[in-house]
């Protein structure tokens, strides 16, 4: 085991796949010459040269449709987006070309390719650069979505995307980029689809993924010290959704939290809460709990942005609500 | 130009033949319903798929094209049954049923499509050309879109790349003069779109497309920079006979506008060609155009004998490996309710 | 009343709209000399001339951002999308600049904007032809979203979206446009933001939007035959939504069966059936049934295409396995 | 050029030197953290936003920019304070708070921002020149970009629909040489970004970004054939002295290459201009710096005494009319919490 950040556990992720497979390459803005915008491609250009680390013009749209065919033609690209924000200039190509072509052909092309970079809010950046845009992916079949919240998952899941025949997305979070971690020495891939259970609890599922899985861990410690037993679910891979897992957890406790750092409406966690409203429905004690980010864009202010986005305290008062212990 | 050995000559026409014989049977298919959805025929503009497509490199060059395909992919050797039958919607079809008109494929044959989002294959090919040079293949990649197309901002960011990466791409902008009903020049600011190669650095050439030989040796020379790292942007000034798709009432232009361009048909120009050049033979044409009407009328018959798909297809090719349905198999047992 | 199409209930919003006020402009791919993809506009280039009926180039983002650049500068655009399809290409113009503008500048910005075309499958189009789109828009705070399902409403939601001070995105329906049915002679708004309860029951709340909501009519006849007294619930508006309406309706049934004819995963379906499942918590007699698409893109066959879909029949099924009646 | 009165020379100075000292205090601010986040300064290139900007007619012109906005601020008239103050973040800010450096503007000054999506402000300019053009009120449209953003889609949809329509749009690349840490070079098809134009038609020109009376000059013409219904591109070749934003190391290139450009500083090159023509005057130059010192340091006071938006702001702003919440009351109770 080794502790490292999660920038270095996705740095280490690309690395060893690039010296795994020739076809591996990495394209982006600022990704080669600059070591990446969040130096999460450092020292890549050194070691694997200019022919397999490309630095792109600002044209998302048109290197991500590049990367797609590049795909087609048995090349395996890592797309860098400098962030989940500006890919939406990039949506067509990812939601009618990389999702579609194995449909579209009868299963005849494949679209070995992972689009990746910091999704989500970063700090004072204002509406147009914090938004957190998972639900635009997983709506759509024919794409794998994934969300690691720590180093050892940054790390091992990405190495099973880039290894994966379908296109995968990797929502990363530009806030965990520093955070640290234990990864093991030896290889160690995440499987695609499978949640993980952060925490054993007994009286309350908290569910979540990326970055707010950390408040929930602190929701459940404060919740603890209120004698409540939170266990929290990792959803880490958000299509395929791992149905069992959270079904599982949410079973035994009776109650849930779904947090999710996007809009409300037709997001992720919504969906995931429907489910769990849906299979639960005999277990569950009480309405499932949805801790989202305000129905507002994102201010610039720093005390406001910090409002409009899921907290810590948020996640408990959701979670006494759920266990009828509001104060 | 004069030169070509007349066997080049024949198997041109042959191609375009075959084309046109295809297209007016699929038009026909869809006035009996066999087929349905929007169907774009190629009618008028066989001299473009079949002058470039000729001069590539089966064995290594890649095809794209947007979704009026089916003449470049008969160009590009697909199986005739297999795309009447997609335009059925059969599971035989090259895209199992799943496709359609607008989304022929068959990556055997350096054909990857077939795309119905106006623009959207300019990037993509540009990638499968930077596959072909990251792969040190040899091949290059041709890719055909409309006087519409051009205007997309996909255009601008695939050229910039290609010409900076040195891709292997030539880029084909069949200029039929209307995008759906909208008159080219109402809509561009140029009238000569080979200028705007300028703004990538890369050369630009206009090409009559009505001129299958034109065609086949502007090809040739830029497939040749293609392959040195050099793009071009070729624009074919070409036409279309039939409406944009089948359910269109072309109230936008004239009879004597398109009786102007029939004029200089591609395969009526051919053939005055051949006769010039003392290539031309009448039994020889008859043998092909009765060949190219059993190649269709075969190919309508396979389409007709070939099954439905059956109603669990619907779950396959969505991913590579297992599938997964988001909602569980609640939702997949209500649809399979209906077979 | 008088008894017209979807199409020419749309039209007839446009060209009164169009002489109440100068400054309403509508542009878009063949909205002019072709008279519309789907002959929503026809006769307008006629009735206002070139300078108010605009055809564009094919260039989504660019047109699109055009209208909000319009808007801000005191023009009330109505952009056409030939289908919503093809706004994946503009949805950066939508989500980051039409819906953001007001707020990151503080409300010194205003963006009366409309952007409607046909959305939802269609029919032997494959899978980029034919995709139902609600959530994009719907998950997007800034926005208004709505979704007529009869011409009625086609005619009073567009003319109050082209009255509204904000971007609003109007989803019709291809398969809708040659449908008929009552308008009022006399101008006659309808809200952005009210449901309208289509038909009255006691048993189970269909609840839907657009197209599918004829499905549930359907459905709901088909139940009366079983003795089961349905409710069918039109949203009509995605966003913002009426859930005093929706709760209301439950609240009498205590079930419910959502449907919405996109995916499921992160969809405005799944939104509705949570916030059901949330509010109508203690009234609820069974889990909130959703009938969505399958989880797949669209085939070309059309029987296949069906099978894809929301229909009666699965509603049915769906409202049967709510009241445990199922066969 | 030569001819230029020198009220307008000092003016022109004047300008600079404010929009110089405003950058050289956001700095300063920054590293104290009273600004967080990007921080894009215009240090360098401040003859380009002046020398337009400041040949627009103020009453009717509008202009558009960037996220690196401070300076077309500035020079469009927002009032310093306020201009910090959104820096700051306070609910005193030209945006509230809401908008922050990226995202300045002020439409009694014509200035409609402030884009963080690069590119994206060329189409929305070219619709607001499309609004002139329909409103006939006889103004024109700047839109300033980066060489970054001129390979963007958005661009060349842009340019075409401002030729189409005539629109009176006035397209200004800044020409900085770099994108971040990419040069321009690198990932451009060609070395001079007014070639671009041909492929639209319009007329180009480039012009020497750091001497703004040759931006003057340029900005008078293009407007006048904007107005007239002529779009025109400009590239200003230009130079940032500071990094891409204030977390740039710039390892991607030398302090020579910076001090090579300082040589050209816009203000230096004015001064010197102003000297050569006898219109220099110490004294009057002292109290220019004096007064620019003067604002910024009441911008900076104002917005130190400025409050924090309350916590409901973060629910207005978003909605003309009655705001409304998908998921209703309960999360609004939730966010209000923290208070
Ligand atoms: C992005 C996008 N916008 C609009 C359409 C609808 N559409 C299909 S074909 C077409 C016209 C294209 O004209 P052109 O590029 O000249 O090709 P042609 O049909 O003449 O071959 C349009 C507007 C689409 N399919 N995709
Ligand atoms: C669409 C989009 N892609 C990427 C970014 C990140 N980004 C911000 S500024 C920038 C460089 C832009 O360079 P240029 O256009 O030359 O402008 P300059 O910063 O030099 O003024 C990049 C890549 C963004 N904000 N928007
Ligand atoms: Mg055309
Ligand atoms: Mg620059």
């Amino acid at each position: 085991m080794a502790v490292m950040t999660y920038r270095d556990a996705l740095n280490r992720a690309l690395r060893e796949e690039m010296a795994r497979d020739q076809m591996v390459v990495l394209m982006g803005e600022e990704v080669a010459e600059y070591d990446g915008a969040y130096k999460v491609s450092r020292g890549l250009l050194d070691e694997y040269g200019p022919e397999r680390v490309l630095d792109t013009p600002i044209t998302e749209l048109g290197f991500t449709g590049l990367g797609v065919g590049a795909a087609l033609g048995g090349v395996r690209p890592v797309v860098e987006w400098m962030t989940h924000n500006f890919a939406l200039l990039a949506l067509d190509q990812v939601v009618n070309e990389a999702a579609k072509l194995r449909h579209m052909s009868g299963g005849r092309l494949s679209v070995p390719i992972v689009f990746r970079g910091p999704n989500g809010p970063a700090e004072y950046l204002s509406s147009q650069h914090s938004q957190a845009l998972a639900s635009y992916w997983t709506h759509v079949p024919g794409l794998k979505v994934v969300s690691p919240s720590n180093p050892a998952d940054a790390y091992g899941l990405l190495k099973s995307a880039i290894r994966d025949d379908n296109p995968v997305v990797v929502l990363e979070s530009e806030m965990l980029y520093g955070d640290k971690g234990n990864v093991p020495d030896e290889e160690a891939l995440v499987p695609l689809g499978k949640a993980a259970i952060v925490r054993l609890g007994s009286d309350i599922s908290i569910i979540s993924f990326g970055r707010p899985v950390h408040y929930a861990l602190e929701a459940a410690l404060s919740l603890e010290k209120r004698g409540v037993s939170a266990e929290v679910v990792d959803l880490r891979s958000l299509r395929p959704l791992d149905e069992g897992t959270i079904m599982a957890s949410v079973g035994k406790t009776g109650r849930a939290v779904v947090v999710d750092e996007s809009w409300p409406a037709a997001s992720v966690g919504a969906w995931v809460a429907h489910r769990v409203s849906v299979e639960c429905f005999d277990s569950l004690d009480a309405p499932v709990e949805f801790v989202s980010s305000e129905d507002v864009p994102m201010p610039y202010n720093h005390a406001l942005e910090l409002a409009v986005q899921p907290s810590a305290d948020k996640i408990v008062a959701s979670a006494l609500r759920a266990l009828y212990l509001e104060e | 130009m004069n030169t070509l050995k007349p066997d080049i000559l024949w198997s041109l026409r042959r191609e375009m033949v075959r084309i046109r014989k295809f297209e007016e049977k699929a038009g026909q298919m869809y006035g009996l319903r066999k087929i349905g959805g929007f169907c774009h025929l190629y009618n008028g503009q066989e001299a473009v798929a079949v002058g470039c497509i000729g001069a590539m490199d089966r064995t290594i060059d890649k095809v794209l094209t947007g979704y009026r395909d089916h003449g470049h992919a008969l160009a590009a050797g697909l199986d005739p049954n297999s795309i009447m039958a997609e335009l059925f919607g059969k599971i035989t079809g090259v895209s199992r049923g799943k496709g359609g008109s607008m989304h022929l494929f068959d990556p055997a044959q350096g054909f990857l499509g077939g795309n119905g989002i106006v623009g959207a294959q300019i990037p993509v090919a540009t990638g499968v050309a930077f596959a072909q040079k990251y792969k040190k293949t040899g091949g290059a990649t041709a890719v055909f879109f409309g006087d519409g197309a051009i205007h997309q901002g996909a255009f601008h960011e695939a050229l910039n790349l290609a010409k900076i990466w040195s891709l292997p791409a030539v880029f084909i902008c069949e200029n039929n003069q209307w995008g759906m009903g909208t008159n080219w020049k109402r809509v561009s600011a140029v009238d000569d779109f080979s200028l705007m190669a300028s703004a990538y650095g890369v050369r630009g050439e206009r090409v009559d497309g009505m001129d299958v030989l034109a065609v086949r040796d502007a090809a040739i020379r830029a497939l040749t920079d293609a392959r040195a790292g050099n793009p071009v942007l070729l624009e074919a000034r070409t036409y279309r006979y039939k409406g944009h798709s089948m359910s269109d009432p072309q109230k936008y232009r004239t009879r004597d506008e398109v009786d102007e361009y029939r004029k200089q048909d591609p395969i009526y120009l051919l053939e005055q060609r051949m006769l010039a050049m003392g290539a031309w033979d009448e039994s020889k044409a008859a043998v092909q155009d009765a060949e190219a009407d059993e190649m269709v009328e075969a190919a309508v018959a396979f389409a007709e004998a070939s099954p439905e798909p059956a109603a669990h297809t619907i779950y396959e090719d969505v991913y590579a490996g297992e599938p997964f349905f988001a909602g569980g198999l609640a939702h997949r047992k209500g649809a399979l309710a209906w077979q």
